[in-house]
């Protein structure tokens, strides 16, 4: 379990790696950056998963129903989207057999 | 069991981040997709082992429950996501990240009504909900819960209005006052949960939050909404965040703060880029977009030229540079265009792209429709790249794009675009405007380029415009 | 105290980070860079203050000692050359002023 | 107050990063030190406050003993620091970066001759060091304890090897055998701490390890030194952070990790731009060098020039290209080279500086001795920027740099260089090269370019020759 201090730690370099990766980034890739940034966020599904798996109460599996509903949506659909977007970008034909030799 | 289960989701956290990274390349943003998704399947089929959901009194409703819900959702995602049109994207991922922010709500919801019936029922039978979860998960629960509830509402209307299905900008006199009180009010019951086991507390925190998300983001005007959807998926991503430090799940605080983080740097560089700060996209509302649009004394004359004209001036230029712009993605003429391009280059004219960061409505907005119709991006120029160029340059194209292209911005320091980086096209010795009239940009400011002794404007829409520009050059 | 789980994942990310902020840096930074992860790591001075401080037979003081003595010198000496290698990155005049404008 | 030391921790581990970030680029490099340097007067500070050193039974000896031994490390450093030349940084680095490994390699020992006492005099009377400190403490702690005794003694050799004071690049017959066979003794060694209490093992193992770093560094090239060094920074780096997982300090964690990280990057882009790998490095030796010696058949005649022709030559070209190379650093001629450049700047000539990445024999290397000097860094081109604009140049000066500008590397596939990217001095109209004979580079081959046409060779030490040609263009 991550707790305290520890978790200040990972919450500080989890920020500065975030930043890192987007500092020198292209502005091309901004809107596929961004739907990248909005699939990776649904690994909230996996908590919600858990939320709905450890409900007790009607009220709670209906939240928790709720809540990986969502949460699937949220990565499925950031992983659809983002694939079609970056599948689209290629380099020009000469380009490609270039970097093949 | 454990062990393995907290070993995939190492995992997973390194492949995001690798995936990540690879995205901020061309070459290998594909690959940092599927790393990506290879994480997220991973953690979500080891957490169906996880002993917190296999030792639950009702494991077998619940897992039942797990599995429609995924069916359901992912489903609904996956068709819709694989359906919608490529300049639908924005409203797409607002969506997406809207039920993000809302499950991680919806995680606090469950979370806090756990907490708060135990706290009712404890011996002392007086116990707060901050006595269950302990001081820092109930704050950082609770702050992920409001997070992620204006997340989930705000992505909504930001959806609603990139869509089309609502134009208001105002919902009630003096918003800003009544968004701040409003503010204020949903903070205090935020308080008000942490001190007291009461589930209307809870109920009216939610009912409250989800109201500001509406009431923060419908003055937003419709064109700054890449920032707002920006912003609110770096808050979905700390709302993951914390309600990963909640549940104790580091796969979802490292995924949630990685994104948060790299979330709030994305917004401010698509600000910056607008020539806005992050707060003014927010209290500045649309209205003020509306005052600079008479900058006039500027009503020249416009040289209109035929498709004819341009094709023969574009078939012996020995370089083209096509600027495209907002009313490119309105007319949806990238493939056309690029179709001319390929004509125009088997005619051995070099032909370049020149994009502005801002160009269109979303950064990246032109970079990804020119990609759908084909075009590889090694022909595609950044402003820095390009604008020495436009020295060398036969044509510049300009398709649907204004503000981006607007001398103004470097020359009249009472222009509200003043300071604006712009492309030079005016460098170039011919400029070519395809657009349908008179109609100014996104800034509402007049253009001087297109009254300028070498531009000609070729006037109809986009499309439209580009196949006779096709049709001229075949011809030839 | 960072145990466990949680250290594995400090580990992780602080790697990324490191790595993230050498990637693309230019190579007229290399010495100097090589100069100033070689005083981070000076860090390990306040492990050997603890060390030191923890002793308890002459055995372990000396030892504490001789730890404390090379940390010092990593760190001090780690400070000082690299601070006299990047006091001599200039732009020239042209261009200082040029900014300042 | 440990939440205080903790925060003050956290705080210096978030400088050293913030710190590191800067140095990345020449404008805030100089901030970034700052920065990182009030990060370890902070952490160092408030370590005298912390309690394990304050519950300590003999606190007021330690702490005096702490005091004395900080005044001594690093008074000597300081004055070291401060004293010595440019040109001998390499080795200065080599050697604070020892201390750092002996110092973790020390507080290792500490906690495992604490953990072997206290586990000799256990209840059981059988207990083993593992017993003591648990699994993960024990074996991070051990493997900290390799790492940093290899790196200490490997980087006193390196230092020892750069000053000029060990020359033999070869201590025992076979010596890679024998490396192999020391390294499987000492792992065993490692392995048997972890299952004993015996102090007599720790010391072996101490021992064995220190003279592993000795006989692995020794064979290695004067001219590899740099990867080297650099490879046993990012092992130090490492080693740090182990420890710091034994004392539970998440700063030297944090720190550790992030450098060594840092460091096994930049070691590879290091031994990348010299054309190895970091393995040929290490098992390579000297020896391979010298086989490549004779590409010749190259036997031209190179055409001389004197100081009064080039300086007249120089003086009336538009764009002079200065090249330097190790000899500069040989010679001491940077001064002399800037006084040049600044004369003929006066004179209306353009002179530019072209930087091969290896130039030298450290990475960087030409960048820090012309910034001594006080060349602005916007002078300094890189190779890729510069290469284009050889063909623009009426001279390019080569100033004791040979490898970096044979052509052979492009032409002839059997050189040693082959594939290696160079400086295209070649293109230029006329290149003057500086050196003190027919003496070849690092590599030993032949270089094509002193037998060009438009070449002409200025024999003669670097600074030597360089002050002559002030002399020259003085005079005009
Ligand atoms: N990229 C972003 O992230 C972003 C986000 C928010 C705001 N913005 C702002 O948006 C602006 C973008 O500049 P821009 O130059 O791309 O666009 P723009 O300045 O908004 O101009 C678009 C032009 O396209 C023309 N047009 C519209 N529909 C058309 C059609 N069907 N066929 C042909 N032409 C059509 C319009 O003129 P007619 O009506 O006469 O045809 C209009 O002048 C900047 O001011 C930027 O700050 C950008
Ligand atoms: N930068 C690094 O990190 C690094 C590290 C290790 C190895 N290397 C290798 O080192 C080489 C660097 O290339 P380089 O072109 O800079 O140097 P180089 O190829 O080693 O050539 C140096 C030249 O300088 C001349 N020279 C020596 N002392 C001189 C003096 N006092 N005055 C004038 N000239 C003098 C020598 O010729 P004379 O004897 O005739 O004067 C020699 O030809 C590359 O092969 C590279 O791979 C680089």
């Amino acid at each position: 379990m991550i707790e305290g201090l520890a978790a200040i730690y990972i919450f500080m370099l989890a920020g500065f790696t975030g930043y890192e990766i987007i500092s020198k980034v292209p502005v091309i890739l901004h809107t596929p950056l961004m739907s990248g940034s909005n699939f990776v966020h649904g690994i909230v599904l996996v908590g919600a998963m858990v939320a709905l798996g450890i409900a007790e109460t009607t009220t709670e599996q209906v939240i928790g129903f709720f809540a990986v509903l969502l949460g699937a949506g949220n990565a499925v659909g950031g992983y659809v989207v983002t694939e079609r977007m970056l599948e689209m970008f290629k380099p020009s034909d000469k380009k490609k057999e270039g970097e093949g030799s | 069991m454990e062990t393995l289960i907290q070993a995939a989701y190492l995992i997973a956290a390194a492949l995001f981040i690798l995936g990540l990274k690879q995205m901020s390349s061309p070459v290998t943003a594909r690959r940092g997709i599927l790393w990506a998704g290879a994480g997220m399947v991973l953690a979500t089929l080891v957490t169906f082992m996880s002993p917190q959901i296999l030792d639950s009194d009702q494991v077998s409703t619940n897992i039942a429950l797990i599995m429609i819900a995924i069916a359901l959702g992912g489903g609904y995602a996956w068709y819709s996501g694989k359906k919608v049109a490529m300049t639908d994207m924005p409203q797409m991922i607002a969506m997406y990240n809207g039920m993000g922010g809302g499950a991680a709500a919806a995680i606090a919801a469950v979370e806090l009504i756990k907490a708060s019936n135990e706290a009712a029922h404890d011996v002392t039978g007086n116990a707060a909900v901050a006595d269950m979860l302990g001081a820092d998960v109930a704050i950082l629960g609770i702050l992920g819960a409001v997070i992620g509830t204006i997340s989930f509402s705000g992505s909504i209307i930001a959806w609603a209005k990139l869509d089309g299905r609502l134009n208001r900008s105002r919902l009630l006199p003096k918003q800003h006052i009544i968004n701040a009180l409003l503010a204020i009010v949903t903070l205090g019951f935020a308080v008000a949960i942490y001190f007291t086991n009461s589930i209307e507390t809870i109920i009216i925190f939610y009912l409250l939050a989800l109201v500001l998300g509406v009431f923060i983001t419908v003055p937003v005007g419709g064109a700054d909404m890449p920032v707002i959807i920006s912003l609110f998926n770096a808050l979905t991503g700390l709302a993951v965040g914390f309600e990963g430090y909640v549940l104790g799940n580091a796969a979802m605080i490292i995924a949630g703060i990685v994104v948060g983080s790299a979330g709030s740097l994305l917004t401010q560089l698509m600000a910056k880029a607008m020539n806005r700060s992050v707060a003014n996209v927010f209290f500045a509302g649309v209205g003020t977009n509306v005052v600079a649009t008479s900058s006039s004394g500027n009503e020249g004359v416009m040289k209109e030229i035929q498709a004819m004209d341009a094709g023969i001036l574009m078939s012996f230029a020995s370089q083209v540079v096509i600027i495209p712009g907002y009313g490119m993605a309105v007319a949806q003429a990238q493939h056309k265009i690029w179709e001319l391009t390929q004509i125009l280059t088997e005619k051995g004219v070099s032909v370049k792209f020149a994009i502005h960061p801002v160009a269109g409505r979303m950064p990246g907005h032109m970079n990804v429709l020119l990609a759908e119709a084909g075009v590889p991006y090694d022909m595609i120029y950044d402003m820095e790249d390009i604008n020495a160029d436009f020295k060398n340059t036969t044509v510049a194209l300009v398709i649907g794009a204004n503000d981006v292209v607007n001398p103004s911005a470097k020359t009249d320091s009472s222009s509200p675009l003043f300071g604006m980086p712009i492309l030079d096209a005016i460098d170039a010795d011919n400029v070519i405007v395809i657009k349908r009239g008179r109609g100014t940009g996104f800034s509402g400011v007049e253009n001087p380029l297109f009254f300028a002794d070498n531009t000609k404007m070729l006037f109809g829409d986009g499309q439209k415009a580009a196949s006779e520009l096709i049709q001229a050059v075949k011809e030839l």
